[in-house]
């Protein structure tokens, strides 16, 4: 089906949302979070009202239901994602999915001494979970530079920081930036120094199928609540090689195969790393979030979010005194950061808001790399398939305006 | 090759039967009847060796030969379920090479509609069992 | 509101579900996990429809609207439970609600030497958290035995238990017995060693509101999708001491204050446990599902279920060959574990099945528990608030037919 | 104690001009005003101990005592939204006695309807600004 916005808009009932302040719903912060089509909104209340029952243990026609739908979703998105369903674990999100690398892989296969290599475009939750380890390890954390007059990595620096390195880890396409890294290079670069690597796809997947298997990433983690999916659910993807070497972390019922007073045995595959009652309906949201998707080609829907955010971007490099980030190439997010040197940037978004346009305001959970901008603080606005080109022109005129009078 | 289209006489006649029926009760039934055909393993000879892992009954199998070197399934389990789905499997490789058996479809379980009428978990039961007997016919042709 | 089951049922759409079988539905494995009522699946669609944004950062309406309905679900929850909401930190499930604890508070507080007290009626997630804790540390595990002629601990060996422990876990309501345990006396003996106690209170949760502060226990783990609510979601609460002395967990955004290349400093309260972007959807959905409970008297709700455990559990006592677990005392779960000594349990569980019956079979996550009973298997029905006596007769008469028939 | 329906007059007119308004435009432009009416505190001297901690903006705040003992308020932000609040609570605090101060609710805020017109994030720092101005007065009692 050819892609246009209008059609994806139809399908999304929050868009036709009027605020309390009398004004359309402009929603431009979709690297935050994206809206859910009535597909995605009606697989879930399906589940629920015809379905649900507790997966994999029991002997009934709606626990063979549910386990079929629920692991039927596991297979869909794995093939999406170009993995085997047997090497797609899911959890609460991206930062769960790495804190899963962090326990079950890192915590088993790093020791004191050893050097994980990181980036300062990393988000938070690609930082934090690796300090933690470091500290109970003594382990060495080395940072590839960013390049703030190119908004790009040091490429030099990384290939430098490669002795000694067992684990790189590296944001695919950054949240602030809206820069999509070389990952090829570093996987490569990663690979032959013997070093793994982990992906923060969470910016990606939304705009990429990612051919994870093809690319040879050791583990990739996306949430799919940025990908018109539900909250509370997203998945760590890992190669054999990887899973293999890969340790319990949480405990509990469905992980285990037997358990004795003083030790027990775990599954083996997927079901190792998934205690407890799964994510049953947010696993079968996704699903249908990714047959929503899978209507149009991925590469239109990359690019009119991308059109988008360049036009955005010349447009506000046009007013005075504005500061706009990422210069928008063919791989990149859709995600324009801005900041103007006489406007506040909450005074801008709490504006903003006032005319219905939703964007993010703060640090974006990438405080070393505003640091690094010199900042504390940015705008940003993202933009995803359902947004228009009439919506950015309505933001880019407001901005003017607010600029205009407030200056 | 013994797949879909291509069943043993018996064993077609086995998956009519069973298509035929709608009720649930019937087959689990019917299932129950076949489970008295096999050539059942006494209690006393369940061992880890013939143990079925995966089950939440207890079920246990012997692939073994007949005087002529032609495949026999012995088996049991304390559901009657799963001897009953042991039976049938029994019945379908009853005097075959040991080299047909071990590339034999399994898909017979779900052209009867045994598949989705089991559950996840039996229906793993019934992958393990399936995959025991035919990595024993293989060992038996090398 | 006075409860009757009938003014349940005609909110919940999965109880008019006919199965593929021609079969009218009858759940009766309520504990494994419960049927949803409109409201709740309601209060998710409107979350998605109306306001889904991602919450507590943005300055824009949408992610206020979905900050308070996610924080206003937090207060809810808390308050049903009768603690702070400073104090309940959102999960997945019990699962990892108690592998919370496992890593958040006995990695920091437990080390080689010390011993944890827990009971042979565990389910597996109260047991293989702090196996693996133990396995790691050098812990001992002591174990309170269950006594099978009473279906009860043995509290002289728990209280013998007591000497040099730190810490004690127990199930407050078994989910294969039905048995409540004397949790009052496991606080007040775990407390006066100096122990801290973590209750599993999965199956109570949905039959009590269980006053956590004024109880004194240190640390409950519940699961919303077991009353009600959503999958995906459940929470630890923690009283204050026990609070202050854990230590992050999950490391990503939200739960840091301020993150350098060297080291983060993190935020205080739950959020500091809550790491990456949270169960929205499913916090307001587990909120709405309080409110449909709490239309009723919990304790007119749990004397309905019970009632309807007593009546199953003696008319399958009159069963020859059958065995019955738990005595269903007032406090007890509404749940009956039945063994025939002719019918296998998985025969059952199918054949029931073919007559519309959803039962649970297997060793219900508690392999040791189902150990001490000298078998592998059981089936269990379980009852909650929209099942009625027609249900519970109907299925009586069945397994009466099916034991005739085929023993 | 002042607290809703016994608001200081001065503050009771702030409340009842943003209670006119409608429009979210209209009032954030209403606290750009007022945020020049505070007396600012000169960004040199911004330190640990005025800052606001919880905001995402810079903000600081100096409580401090006028001549005759009274309460006054210095502070600055380089948000005028954040700025235009302070100089309301400033207003609002002006010349009262410290232990007036120290037991002054921060209902106002959400009476003008300022609070749900905030971000959660913004109100949490107004609740930290408010709380660090309402603890300097009671140091100030001691
Ligand atoms: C007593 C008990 N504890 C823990 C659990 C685990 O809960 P969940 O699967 O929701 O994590 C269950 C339910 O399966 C249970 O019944
Ligand atoms: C690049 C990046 N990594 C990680 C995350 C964390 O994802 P989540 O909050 O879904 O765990 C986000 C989103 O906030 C992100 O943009």
């Amino acid at each position: 089906m050819t892609f246009t916005p209008e059609q994806a808009r139809r399908d999304i009932p929050i868009l036709n949302r009027v605020l309390p302040n009398g004004r359309n719903l402009v929603y431009l912060d979709n690297a935050a979070t994206t809206q859910k089509p009535q597909q995605v909104i009606s697989a879930i209340s399906n589940y629920y009202e015809t379905t649900n029952s507790n997966v994999h243990r029991a002997v009934h026609t709606l626990a063979g239901e549910a386990t079929d739908a629920y692991e039927g979703a596991r297979s869909k998105i794995a093939e999406w994602f170009g993995i085997g369903d047997g090497y797609l674990i899911f959890t609460a999100g991206t930062t769960e999915a790495i804190n899963l690398a962090a326990y079950a892989w890192g915590r088993h296969n790093l020791v004191a001494g050893d050097v994980v290599v990181l980036t300062e475009m990393e988000h938070h939750s690609d930082i934090v979970p690796w300090q933690m380890l470091a500290q109970e390890r003594e382990i060495e954390i080395r940072w590839v530079p960013l390049q703030v007059e190119t908004s790009s990595l040091d490429m030099e620096v990384f290939a430098a920081s490669m002795e000694g390195a067992k684990l790189v880890g590296c944001i695919h396409t950054s949240n602030v930036l809206g820069v999509r890294n070389p990952v090829e290079e570093v996987i490569r670069l990663a690979h032959s120094a013997g070093a793994r690597v982990i992906l923060d796809a969470a910016q990606a997947a939304p705009h990429d199928r990612l051919n994870i298997a093809e690319s040879g990433a050791d583990m990739v983690a996306v949430s799919a609540h940025k990908m018109c999916g539900p909250t509370g659910i997203g998945a760590l993807m890992v190669n054999a090689e990887t899973f293999a070497e890969m340790q319990p972390f949480i405990g509990g019922g469905d992980m285990i195969r037997e358990v004795f007073l003083d030790h027990s045995t775990y599954q083996e595959g997927v079901h190792r790393f998934e205690a407890g009652t799964p994510k049953i309906a947010e696993a079968i949201g996704w699903g249908a979030a990714i047959d929503w998707l899978a209507q149009w080609d991925i590469a239109e829907i990359h690019s009119h979010a991308l059109g988008l955010a360049r036009h955005t971007a010349a447009g506000l490099r046009e007013i005075e005194g504005m500061r706009v980030f990422g210069d928008h190439g063919d791989g990149d997010g859709a995600v324009v950061s801005f900041i103007h040197d006489k406007l506040h940037s909450e005074d801008m978004a709490h504006m903003l808001d006032a005319h219905g346009i939703a964007v993010r305001t703060g640090h974006h959970c990438a405080q070393p790399l505003l640091r690094k901008l010199g900042l504390t603080s940015t705008n940003r606005v993202s933009f995803y398939l359902y947004n228009t080109m009439a919506e950015a022109d309505f933001f880019l005129a407001t901005v003017r305006d607010l600029v205009a009078r407030f200056t | 090759m013994y797949e879909a289209g291509s069943w043993p006489i018996r064993l077609q006649q086995i998956i009519d039967e069973f298509s035929g029926v709608d009720d649930s009760m019937e087959r689990i039934e019917m299932l129950f009847e076949y489970a008295r055909e096999i050539d059942e393993l006494p209690m006393s000879e369940w061992c880890d060796d013939t143990k079925v892992h995966g089950c939440q009954s207890e079920a246990h199998v012997l692939p073994m030969q007949n005087d002529d070197g032609t495949f026999h399934l012995m088996g049991a389990s304390d559901a009657k379920l799963v001897q009953g789905l042991m039976a049938i499997t029994a019945i379908a490789l009853e005097g075959l090479a040991p080299s047909e058996v071990a590339i034999f479809s399994s898909d017979y379980a779900s052209e009867m509609g045994l598949m989705n009428a089991l559950t996840p978990s039996r229906a793993n039961g019934f992958r393990n069992m399936f995959r025991k007997v035919v990595q024993a016919a293989q060992e038996m042709g090398e």
